[in-house]
């Protein structure tokens, strides 16, 4: 049987402003892992009973520990920064892994574009570790206080570009103007960040007629698919659900971007 | 140690249940729990036809709970009967379906439908679901209105009928009563209690239906005066529910008049949480020595 | 910035007040907080004569909150008049009195008391304790009976009028229609929500009383929706309380539709809670501009 | 303005079965304390919101750090045992001192008898500290698990005879068996402990026609006298509530037995 977790924080550390590093060793080998899949991270603030869903962001050699990289969006994940290995917050439960992830076959051998915007970008690494194709990698960052996080973790797997809202880093403007700038020449495209990018990333992929696998986000409460808390819109009745609502916990947080009414 | 309870005629192997739409059809947490240890599965909700539910945001976290306004997302009776009873009917516990409508015609529809099916086991009928427009908690909140889908319903059914009540209303025993007399067979209470948490830095609604249900640890207090209130208030069997995290929170509910108890918005917190509860509920027996679970039942004093 | 706000013609420095029973006359906390800085003291309920209040155990913690079952025990009109309002007067606060009773004319009794005391700026009304059995929460769960009390106690006093309703309804809003139709200036809600704890080992009730009223952070969604529910249903301002511990929950208040706030079980947990949530509001109308404390109020959107 | 103070655990140890010993150095200096008065602990779990109301075993010489002396009755008390000096968990949130404490100078230059049940007994260790009197101390204990604790402490400060229910160290019963058999006389008692033993001190000192100060216990919320949850029955009406009632927090815990109505 499947069940929550307790893991030891290796590592926590502040990589950004407000935006953390987190290694965590559960007590037990992970299971297999795809790039994409999140985790639940519960807290001990007992007045906040949820599960964080936060994606894996990387994942060691021996699956024995991994990385997720956070941001500080509240008393949660503030709680979450507050951990220090040894001592008595050194540990964190959690469950998972969880969602379906970026499916790797679809890439493989292909010229592939990886985007991520702001908090989306850390599901990219492992993804980019793990996909065997060519790979530009567009990373888009809020202004110079935040740019370059990950970007030289990324850098080791495929040719990254960078863009800012202010033009302090990169290209001046959002991921896609970067796209077009570099004029980058893609077959397929996997995609991470807030939902307006995920919407132009879906018409950028409809305008070159190539596929766009996007990772949605919602608010979650059980994670595991039985609430029906965090469903997205569907173009086609769903077949578990039998109406036009997909689960983004369980059927998600990757769709293609066709699937979804976004 | 005898852990059975037996509610209108129908016999479970223990007083653990799930709450209605916290636990889908059983699957997503059958990799989490041995379903086959339940005294039952409620199902979530289902009607006559699919339902797509309210828009996104549904839930939002409150401190010690959540609220949730779903609306009763089911993929209908059709797919419900072809894919999640022969589902359940793998495992070795009883079947509660709850059954939910716009109008007493749907209702009835459901429950004529789900009459062929011999492994259902109770209906649970849902009159207090606070996040749908028509029908649900019309029903639930008023004392006549109550009675008069209870009857209709009882006319119809082949299996006993449960009725879900709203903690909304003034008087959970008039409630209580009006469905008794009705014909009901069995109550189950609380249904969450309509909240609503706002986004104060957008100021907006955390939820896009505005008001949602609250459910957790938060409203246990209220959920156990209420079913104390209405233990006292009838004698048909009453299942209750709110915030039950742990095997004590259940022994609350059962001293409180309870004779089974259903764990919700916890199984979202811990996937294991029913074992939990039971495993816990055993270990209090073993600790004071209560040879029948039913020695518990409504046995708080002064 | 200014965070005046003005309730029925009285004017307040700022929207923070204290809720009854929570902070006596202010006494016990004054040594905690510089009551200068609060908008209203409001006290704890007085009746025409001294009441002993409830037997003990008087109070029970739960998830997030707590229960309590005092019973209204206050010293009286006469001994509240002549220590309790000259210990007020000294500092630069409104004193609101929260009026208690059994039978219509006890509250009268009380309300042409106070009639000649000009240091009370206004009267709450409480018909929505849950502890006590006569009087109290019997005018609050049926509107008849609230616009009843309401237009006698409208008939008698010199000061305006904030009655205080009880959760424990169907229809919130209703409810304050009829308050307000009946002549209330001013609403105050929500009122403790009746709730109960069992000790499980000693399967007794935590309270002597049985059940007594939840208050804390447990209850704020259930206050915010109907603080919410109410704005929308009357003209006549509202003061907003339940679960308030910052002044993040404050202004979840105010853009709910409040006008005002109160403080209460929340003292117990930190003294300083009352300054805490001033400073909160500050904080936020400063961090997001706001230069009237009036624009939040009733300022949610979809 | 009095405030809840942050203070730091320097030693939390277990000295009998789910009795701990604590002693903590807040970050201001301590007020003026008189033996007898307690504090509020505040507990990290959101859960569990009131203060613990818990009694003041001794204070250190210069006034920086204090000690508690309690055991493990629920969640609450369960908390506070895995505090560990120098980690995450390393201080707790304090309020007080609060409540009277005992007189001690009714007591000066008498004949005293100081009477601790159970976990009533940390309180009387300040108490024979700073009494100038002659004091005769019994303490009563479950059985031989918990019989002893305190006791050595309390030996710097005056004879000590103990009782224990199972007869297994001192005399077989209660405290006041022990009193009888050792023929104690005394002109005024001070005792702390669960309601029957207080029942029969009060009852003992009227025998003997003595006075008898006794420290009370009973559900809280504020601890400071607004709530009116931890009231005691009086035989007067009393000067504050102007009612049959007075408030154990802030008008006790400790009262002269003819007082209240126990």
């Amino acid at each position: 049987m499947k069940r929550r977790v307790s893991a030891e924080v290796i590592i926590n550390r502040e990589i950004a402003p407000a935006i953390y590093d987190m290694w965590i060793q559960p007590v037990q080998k992970l299971p297999e892992i795809n790039p994409g899949q999140f985790i639940g991270v519960f807290l001990k603030d007992k007045s906040l009973l949820l599960p964080r869903p936060l994606s894996i962001c990387e994942v060691n050699a021996d699956r024995t520990a991994l990385r997720i990289v956070y941001r500080i969006a509240g008393a949660g994940t503030h709680e979450m920064s507050l951990r220090r290995p040894n001592d008595g917050l050194g540990y964190v439960t959690v469950l998972g892994p969880l969602g379906n992830g970026f499916p790797l076959e679809k890439g493989e051998g292909k010229r592939t574009l990886l985007i991520g915007g702001g908090i989306g970008i850390p599901p990219l690494l492992e993804l980019a570790k793990r996909l065997k194709a060519e790979k530009q990698i567009v990373v888009g960052y809020q202004n110079c206080n935040t740019a370059g996080f990950l970007q030289r973790d990324l850098a080791q797997y495929g040719t990254v570009h960078v863009a800012t809202e202010d033009g302090s880093v990169g290209t001046k403007g959002n991921v896609l103007d970067a796209v077009r700038q570099k004029r980058i020449e893609a077959d397929l495209i996997y995609a991470c960040g807030p939902m307006p990018m995920l919407r132009a990333v879906k018409a950028y992929a409809q305008e070159k007629g190539i596929p766009a696998y996007i990772s949605l986000e919602e608010r979650m409460a059980c994670g595991v698919g039985a609430c029906l808390g965090c469903v997205v819109k569907t173009n086609q009745v769903h077949h578990h659900t039998n109406v036009n609502n997909a689960r983004i916990c369980t059927d998600g947080p990757v769709f293609e971007a066709d699937e979804v009414d976004i | 140690m005898n852990t059975q309870i037996t509610i209108a005629g129908v016999t479970f192997k223990n007083p653990v249940m799930t709450a209605s739409g916290t636990f889908g059809s059983g699957m997503e947490y059958a990799e989490f729990v041995d379903l086959n240890r339940l005294g039952a599965v409620v199902t979530k909700g289902v009607a006559n036809v699919p339902w797509p539910g309210n828009p996104t945001p549904r839930v939002a976290e409150v401190y010690g709970g959540m609220l949730n306004a779903i609306g009763l997302q089911n993929p209908g009776i059709d797919v419900f009967l072809e894919r999640d009873i022969p589902f359940l009917k793998q495992f070795d516990t009883k079947i509660i379906v709850n059954v939910c409508g716009r109008t007493v015609q749907d209702y009835v529809d459901v429950v004529e439908r789900l009459g062929d099916e011999p492994a259902v086991a109770m209906l649970e009928i849902n009159v207090s679901c606070p996040n749908v427009k028509e029908g649900a908690i019309a029903f639930g909140q008023n004392a006549d209105a109550l009675s008069g889908i209870t009857r209709e319903i009882k006319r119809h059914a082949r299996q006993p009928v449960i009725m879900k009540l709203s903690p909304n209303v003034t008087d959970i025993a008039k409630m209580a009563k009006a469905a008794e007399e009705a014909g009901a067979d069995a109550l189950s209470l609380i249904n969450t209690i309509t909240g609503m948490k706002i986004d104060i830095h957008k100021r907006k609604f955390a939820l896009a239906n505005r008001t949602g249900g609250l459910s957790g640890p938060a409203i246990k207090p209220i959920a156990v005066r209420m079913v104390y209130q209405a233990a006292r208030a009838v004698k048909i069997p009453i299942i209750g529910m709110g915030g039950i995290a742990n095997g004590e929170d259940a022994v609350e509910f059962l001293l409180a008049g309870a004779s089974a108890v259903s764990v919700g918005a916890m199984n979202f917190v811990d996937p294991c949480t029913t074992e939990v509860v039971l495993d816990g509920i055993e270990y209090y027996m073993r600790r004071h020595d209560v040879e029948n679970i039913s020695d518990l039942i409504g046995a708080v004093e002064d």
